[in-house]
């Protein structure tokens, strides 16, 4: 079984963890067009490669974000939730 | 023939203790220790099975845990492993796949139809539409193995976690010393093997005193578990390994995993290869070291490498007569070593002949090995037939080559190599943490492999966190092992390459012929490693032919991919205890007296209705009703997802989450919330109180509690708003208690003044309940006065009870889930996910009553204004008609029909007793709702399950107290 | 059987990216039917190599949307004859497929599916509790005593086949009608000018065509990426396993959506099983033991004397799922490139029905019209097709 | 005595929880010893006013201890608390499970290393004991490792009837009911 490097509670099986998704920045709501929007909610970034994911520890309710490669299944790295605040567009891969 | 020889020393069975047992019927005796398989052959049964296509009488191949020939029927235990399964006293044991049992095997004809039944010929045939069935019924008697028995009870097996710093798989002799090193460095070790004891697959060829040692020290070891008679099933991501032991599964998590498998010795093959007496060496020598057992009185090898010659002088040793050995290779001039020990068996009196093999196995009249047919092969293994010569025998043993158990280490990732000096594939790239030692290593002397073990040990234990590195260094065989094409044509075929499936050589180059000719389209074709066995005995040789007959190396072609199990392992184990979380709310207890009749509702257990004696369900459950529509009832509604918010941005936060306005609610009131998902589809729904200017308490729906409080954590993370959200669920009590009579009945018991003005409809009150503290919310699910109660869970019980007493003398009945649905349909109220589906937006639901878009945003409101413009794809509107109670004409689900067009469904249907008609909502297309409302009979037809339909009109809701006076008591009560 | 071709031509007049069911069947189609016989189909791995090979075989028109009903409904009129079409035995062999209730809302959607099916002429049915008992002697009707079935779905129909033979009947039909098929041949890129497809980069040089046909499952995205296009499919790994053979005891296929169960026997006497999707993203083909163990679970508490009863191996592919489980289909913004996609865990069924209308959509460059209900655009237009209650499994 | 492997529940525990960005400084106002590191635990008052304080995470605490002792009392009781402040009803059900073959027992439905832990840093663990969010506190005794656990009270019942059978295998009792 999969090992994920919670931030808080450290090295647990997969099996603790629920799977939030990809991180997504929205587009505006107020300035984006429908088209922009339906693409927003609907469509994915499909293809394997290393994204940044929300991650939540069941038994703890915690939340953080895992870079993670969906090919190799790897971590590379954990962030605590307050990331997407702060530096997630800064430091999101190109 | 086999038999037993005298006992000795090191023998794994006791001689002392006589176990009978019953084979196909009749009684059989052996030993204590034996295995099924062992005591059989030396009880001299001359058949152990039938093969699975032709029903070939088959016995002894490889005696190891993956022989497909030695699947026994136990008992009510389908494809018993005889090699390795232990004997037990009154067993009763027989032969899996037979017709009429294992000598008399009806089916056996099949072999002499073999000819016209070539890999593929299914697939050509009786396919036509008409014969396919009957010829189909007939496949299905046909196969199969074993046989389940339908009333086998379930067995519940233990599970557990382990963990350790390294973990070794197999206990020969790489294996030991890798896992004596790595505890030595100071690891905590498991090993792991599959056999009863360890000292690797053939203990009496390798130097007994230095194994000895060796297990001795591992049995005198405190840092080392032993894990035997355990099979490593499978690797799983981040070194996790299920290991089945016989009665329980280990799943281990390793920091570094030593992969000490070793290599699976390989059949020859030529014609009849798979005749009773026909054995591989490695099988001769387990049987005689662990069961005393000889493969027979005449014995002939097959030879290519050198464990044949010392497979030949162990068995002398131990008094057997080998005549003959038939190398296939031409000469042994090119390893002094080999030459030595041919020189060795010569002056024992066995013949030598080289560059020879067999070209076909001779059976007697009984169906036993009699002799065998060879003759000399040229430098391309071609054999001349005609200068064949027969040599009589009863025990035809193979030493030709060796596949490697790489199954694990694939499954880990770890690359091969194939190695054209030594015939095999190697390790190439070994992911981190992995480590291999042995012959699967490639290193096959014993004291290499020795050495080797201690290396993978050494660095195992290094890269775990214990001691230094001993670095990379391998010394692989520098003698080829195995043959590189122990595979002899003969026009007759019957030279099989997969015994599990009965293919033969021909069989694989037919279908490379036919243009399945990579390793996967062969396998997936002709089935070939498919079998129970996995190939463990074929793959290898298949390889070989298809390289040949695409003129390609093997090492182009590559291995089909590995996948767990790597024995079958059986469900139970798997399954173990089986473990199912059920959920009881804080006053489960008081609905079993009252008999509540359960019905499971997520993972919690709620009351449906509560029985009582002489009335039937309906009955109960139209009490129900009543008792709340004209007295007082009282729910259990503590599986509701019970959520509290504090801090200055709750209000904002909720105005995110919920279509409506919440930081404007006043203190003391409360508000309906619906939820709905980025797309605009509606996915929750609840009642939001607000108690504080910065503290909101909510709920949220029974089945949507655990994801909806998961997703507003991930929300308050993403959005950063200066709120805690806490979850009550499994702490707070609740209940509605509802009816015109509750306001009278509950005011004695708390210390507020409950009057209209004082705490009116949709307010929440904080106050002292029987004592305790409690909060109320006047809501109106049921169309009732009501009180939505939550207390604090320990506290649950006690407010049950005092509600129940208090109300006992003025009608209260306590009423289940099946109740409310009727009270909460005659008020028209929703219910989400069961009349609304996946797709439903609040416009289709007509609650966009509970949607504020002037709000600068909530989840789905961006959708819901490209919604509006696309406008409704189905609306929801409410329906009855006339009908008995007891009419189960209409039932949820049914469709409205328009014509010969699906107007849309039925997703409520109830019969309200109140309102003596039956009552619904159906989901239909809008147009359709739209052009019938127009209408003045506001008719629509419902297709019930005979066809027949039933006309029911389009309603008003809510269906009762359209006002809303009942639960606002305007009426007074 | 199969024609091996030592070289690519320069062009084509269609291209097929995967030598799946789905791809092999356009190709068939498209040389039978439409007289377009120069095509290649390329595939990175080898016939019938991916989900193909990988499904648990069964095939059932019980769908929830009209659009779903009819279009499955097509295929499983296509598969009662491919057998003697193909001159080749596929094994399809019709068993019957319960999908069980244990819940009031779970009989509510059986219902709803059986009254749509029978709608349109579909043989599928509400049952109780005690039909399926008699249809199925051996269930544990409580489960275990934690999930006791209610009813059912019936579905006479149901149906399982010998998925190999599907891509071997349709690769054989094609090959004889001159179709190419060219494994271990990866599409690197597709050359698009002014909006227009224009060839194919592979990884045995380029080919020119106007036609490109992505029938790649789990692959899709990235050959999306190629030509710009965004879908909403995104890739979860689905496991099944397999038994030792037994003898057979089980007719129909038994699906149970509370359990996460699905299983059949095959003609060879192994129980084929499957469960629900993996919880998370993944390209990845691994095993989880997880994933064993729970089904194990499950497979106990409807039999539980199957206790002893040995796994033999467990795999796993790559599901394109869609949010609405409705594939997407046919014409894309890019002017000759189609798509074949969003088969998430229901493609193996739709092979045949799949092969006929794609090869339709690429002779005339419009959708066939049992696939209007599955174009890509829908989602942007918040048209969703919501087959997601009819998917046999929790998701 | 004959058995000492031992699941007992604790019925004279109360517990409740405190978080909100000021929690940590109005808990250590009301005179308790807060554990510095997240999941981590200390002990406050002595004998039978003892108070265990776990911290959940980075500002979460869950207090437990005998029912009616002062502090808890004072704490718990329903007074308003200053803003930044936001009490957790916690109505856990609280057992302990301790003994011979305890490890043997928590590895049949826990998949956490109790093994590798560092009990001297009074680790705190939120982990899934048969597939449920519990609590666990490890505390050295005299009889070894001794695991204090809380659950959600809604799944107990389901806990301890599976903890059980696996107890009374190791030749352990299941106690009801235990005056600590």
């Amino acid at each position: 079984m999969k090992l994920l490097v919670c931030p808080l509670n450290g090295p647990r099986p997969v099996t603790e963890f629920a799977y939030g998704g990809e991180v997504r920045v929205s587009p505006d709501p107020d300035a984006c067009s429908d088209a922009e929007w339906g693409n927003y909610v609907f469509n994915r970034s499909g293809s394997p490669g290393q994204k940044y994911e929300w991650w939540c520890h069941a038994a703890s309710g915690f939340w953080f974000i895992a870079l993670r490669d969906t090919t190799t299944d790897l971590v590379i790295a954990t962030y605590p939730a307050e990331f997407v605040q702060t530096g997630f567009s800064r430091v999101r891969p190109q | 023939m086999m038999y037993r020889l005298a006992p000795h020393a090191d023998e794994w069975i006791d001689r002392s203790i006589i176990v009978n047992f019953f084979f196909e019927g009749k009684e059989c005796q052996g030993y204590e220790g034996d295995t099924i398989s062992s005591a059989l052959v030396a009880a001299g049964v001359p058949f152990l099975g039938r093969s699975f296509k032709y029903h070939r009488p088959r016995s002894l191949l490889s005696f190891s845990n993956h022989d497909s020939n030695t699947l026994f029927q136990v008992g009510e235990v389908p494809n018993v492993r005889g090699d390795v399964t232990p004997l037990r006293a009154g067993m009763r044991v027989s032969a899996i796949n037979t017709f009429g049992g294992l000598s008399k095997d009806r089916a056996r004809v099949l072999d002499r139809l073999s000819s016209f039944l070539p890999v593929g010929f299914y697939y050509k045939a009786f396919h036509s539409k008409r014969l396919f069935p009957h010829w189909e019924r007939m496949f299905r008697a046909l196969t199969g193995l074993g046989r389940v028995s339908l009333d086998a009870p379930r067995k519940f097996t233990a599970k557990r976690y382990a963990f350790c710093d390294v973990l070794v798989v197999g206990a020969g002799a790489s294996g030991l010393s890798a896992a004596l090193a790595a505890a030595a460095a100071g690891a905590h070790v498991a090993l792991v093997d599959e056999s009863l004891q360890g000292g690797g697959i053939t203990p009496l060829r390798t130097p007994n005193s230095t194994l000895e040692a060796l297990l001795r020290k591992l049995s005198q070891s405190d840092k080392i578990t032993f894990y035997s008679a355990t099979v490593a099933a499978g690797y799983y991501a981040d070194h996790w390994l299920a290991l089945a032991e016989p009665l329980r599964m280990t799943k281990m998590r390793a920091k570094a995993v030593v992969f000490a498998t070793g290599v699976i010795e390989q059949p020859a093959v030529f014609r009849n290869n798979d005749l009773p007496g026909v054995m591989l060496a490695s099988a001769a020598l387990r049987l005689l070291a662990c069961y005393r057992i000889a493969p027979g009185r005449t014995i002939v090898i097959v030879a290519a490498n050198r464990e044949a010659y010392e497979a030949c002088l162990e068995l002398v040793a131990n008094s057997l007569r080998v005549a003959a050995i038939l190398e296939l290779r031409s000469t042994l001039q090119h390893s002094l070593e080999d030459l030595k020990l041919a020189r060795r068996c010569e002056d024992l009196g066995v013949k030598i002949f080289t560059a020879s093999a067999p070209y076909q196995a001779i059976a007697a009249s009984n169906g036993l090995l009699k002799a065998v047919d060879y003759g000399p092969i040229d430098s391309s293994g071609t054999i001349n037939s005609q200068a064949a010569k027969r040599i009589e025998c009863d025990s035809l043993l193979m030493s030709v080559g060796w596949a490697p158990a790489s199954h694990l280490l694939a499954q880990a990732g770890g690359s091969t190599v194939f190695s054209p000096e030594i015939q095999q594939f190697v390790p190439k790239e070994l992911p981190a943490g992995i480590f291999v030692a042995g012959r699967l290593n490639g290193v096959f002397e014993f004291n290499s492999r020795l050495d080797d073990g201690h290396r993978a040990g050494t660095d195992a234990a290094a890269y775990s966190g214990y001691g230094e590195t001993r670095g990379s260094e391998v010394t692989r065989s520098t003698r080829c092992p195995s043959h590189p094409y122990p595979i002899v044509e003969h026009p007759a075929a019957k030279n099989f390459v997969d015994f599990d499936e009965d293919i033969q050589v021909k069989d694989l180059q037919n279908a490379i012929q036919e243009g399945f000719d990579s390793s996967e389209l062969l396998k997936r074709y002709t089935t070939v490693g498919m079998g129970p066995s996995q190939g463990q005995h074929s793959n290898m040789n298949a390889l070989r032919i298809l390289a040949r007959a695409r003129s390609m190396s093997v090492s182009a072609l590559g291995l089909t991919t590995a996948r767990p199990m790597y024995h079958p392992i059986p469900l139970k184990l798997l399954a173990g205890r089986g473990f199912h979380p059920v959920r009881r709310t804080p006053v489960d207890a008081m609905h079993g007296a009252l008999g509540a009749m359960w019905m499971p509702a997520g993972n919690w257990r709620r009351c449906e209705y509560y029985g009582v004696s002489g009335e039937t369900r309906d009955a109960s459950i139209a009490a129900e009703v009543w008792a709340v529509r004209h007295a007082v009832g009282l729910i259990d509604v503590g599986t509701l997802g019970k959520i509290e918010i504090h801090g200055p941005m709750a209000g904002e936060f909720l105005d995110r989450v919920y279509a409506g306005n919440f930081s404007n609610l006043r203190v003391g009131m409360t508000r309906y919330g619906l939820m709905l998902d980025e797309s605009g589809v509606i996915i929750d729904d609840g009642v939001i109180a607000r108690l504080a200017i910065d503290l909101f308490y909510f709920t949220t729906t029974t089945s949507g509690s655990t994801a909806v409080f998961r997703e507003l954590l991930r929300l308050n993370a993403l959005w950063g708003l200066e709120c805690s959200l806490i979850n009550l669920t499994g702490h707070m009590a609740a209940f509605n208690f509802a009816g015109p009579l509750c306001r009278a009945i509950l005011q004695p018991l708390i210390d507020i003044d409950l009057a209209e003005a004082e705490f009116p409809f949709l307010g929440v009150r904080e106050a002292r309940l029987c004592g305790v503290a409690a909060r109320l919310m006047r809501v109106g699910f049921v169309g009732e006065l009501g009180y939505e109660i939550h207390v604090a869970a320990n506290a649950g019980i006690v407010v049950w009870k005092a509600l129940m007493s208090a109300g006992q003398d003025r009608g209260l009945r306590p009423f289940g889930v099946e109740a409310q649905r009727v009270l909460r349909l005659e008020k028209g109220h929703f219910i989400v996910s069961q009349d609304t589906d996946g797709l439903t937006d609040p416009y289709e639901a007509n609650a966009m009553w509970a949607m504020n878009m002037r709000k600068p945003f909530f989840v789905g409101q961006r959708s819901l204004r490209i919604l509006e413009k696309r406008g409704p794809r189905q609306k929801l509107v409410g329906i009855e008609w006339d009908g008995a109670s007891h009419s189960t004409l209409v039932k949820e689900s049914h469709l409205v029909i328009d014509g010969v067009n699906i107007a849309g469904r039925i997703t409520s249907a109830l019969y309200s007793a109140t309102l003596k008609k039956w009552i619904g909502f159906a989901m239909l297309n809008p147009d359709f709702a739209s052009r019938t409302e127009s209408l003045p009979n506001r008719e629509i037809y419902i297709r019930t399950d005979s066809g027949k339909m039933q006309l029911a009109r389009i309603a008003t809701i809510p269906f009762y107290d359209p006002k809303n006076s009942r639960q606002k008591q305007i009426l007074g009560g | 059987m199969f024609t091996r071709h030592d070289t690519l031509k320069p062009g084509y007049d269609v291209v097929i990216i995967g030598a799946g069911g789905h791809g092999l069947a356009a190709a068939y189609y498209l040389a039978r039917d439409h007289g377009i016989q120069n095509v290649a189909v390329l595939d990175k791995g080898y016939l019938g190599g991916g989900n193909t090979g990988r499904n648990t075989t069964i095939i059932r028109s019980n769908y929830l949307t009209p659009e779903g009903v009819k279009f499955y409904d097509e295929s499983v009129r296509l598969w009662q004859d491919l057998a003697e079409d193909f001159d080749l035995n596929l094994f399809y062999s019709t068993r019957g497929h319960f999908t069980l209730a244990h819940t009031d809302s779970a009989m509510r959607t059986m219902r709803w599916r059986a009254e749509v099916n029978k709608h349109f002429g579909v043989r599928s049915e509400a049952v109780d509790a005690a039909f399926v008992k008699r249809a199925i002697p051996s269930i544990d009707l409580s489960c275990g005593g934690h999930a006791p079935i209610l009813g059912a779905l019936f579905h006479a129909p149901g149906a399982i086949a010998r998925h190999d033979a599907v891509a071997w009947g349709y690769g054989r039909g094609a090959d004889r009608r001159g179709v190419e098929i060219h494994q271990q041949t990866e599409v690197t890129g597709i050359r698009v000018q002014a909006g227009r497809v224009a060839g194919v980069e592979t990884t045995r040089g380029f080919i020119g065509t106007s036609r490109v046909l992505c029938a790649v499952a789990g692959f899709t995205p990235r050959i999306l990426d190629m030509v710009g296009l965004s879908t909403p499919i995104y890739v979860h790994p689905l496991q099944a396993m397999v038994s030792e053979p037994i003898k057979a005891w089980l007719d129909p296929i038994v699906v149970s959506g509370s359990l996460h169960v699905y299983v059949s026997q095959t003609a060879r006497g192994e129980l084929v099983m499957g469960a629900s999707l993996d919880p998370y993203e993944l390209h990845s083909t691994r095993s989880t033991l997880d994933f064993a163990e729970n089904l194990s679970a499950h497979m106990l508490d409807m039999f539980p004397f199957l206790c002893e009863v040995k796994v033999n191996r467990q795999w796993a592919g790559l599901a394109d799922m869609t949010p609405d489980f409705a594939p997407i289909m046919g014409v894309t913004p890019v002017d000759g490139f189609y798509i074949d996609a969003g088969w998430g865990t229901w493609g193996f069924k739709a092979t045949p029905v799949c092969g006929k209308t794609m090869s339709h959509t690429l002779a005339t460059g419009r959708n066939h019209e049992l696939i209007e209900g599955f174009t890509i655009d829908r989602f942007a237009r918040y048209q969703l097709t919501g087959e997601k209650g009819a998917a046999s499994v929790g998701h | 005595m004959t058995h000492d492997l031992v699941l007992q529940v604790l019925d004279k525990r109360g517990c409740c929880g405190f978080k909100g960005p000021r929690a940590v400084e109005w808990l250590r106002d009301q005179g308790l010893l807060l554990p510095t590191q997240p999941n981590s635990w200390a002990i406050s008052g002595k004998n039978l006013e003892e108070v265990i304080v776990a911290r959940l995470g980075a500002s979460e605490f869950f207090i437990e201890g005998m029912v009616g002792t002062e502090i808890l009392e004072r704490v718990a009781s329903n007074t308003v608390k200053p803003s930044g402040v936001y009490p957790v009803l916690r109505e856990d059900c609280a057992f302990v499970i301790s003994g011979t073959n305890v490890d043997e027992v928590l590895a049949q439905v826990c998949s956490f290393n109790f093994a590798d832990l560092a009990l001297a840093a009074n680790p705190v663990i939120m982990t899934l004991v048969m597939d449920v969010a519990v609590l666990i506190v490890p505390q050295e005794s005299s009889v070894g490792c001794r695991y204090r656990v809380w659950c959600d009270p809604t799944f107990a019942r389901y806990i301890l009837d599976g903890l059980e059978p696996i107890v009374i295998e190791y030749g352990g009792v299941h106690r009801e009911t235990y005056y600590e």
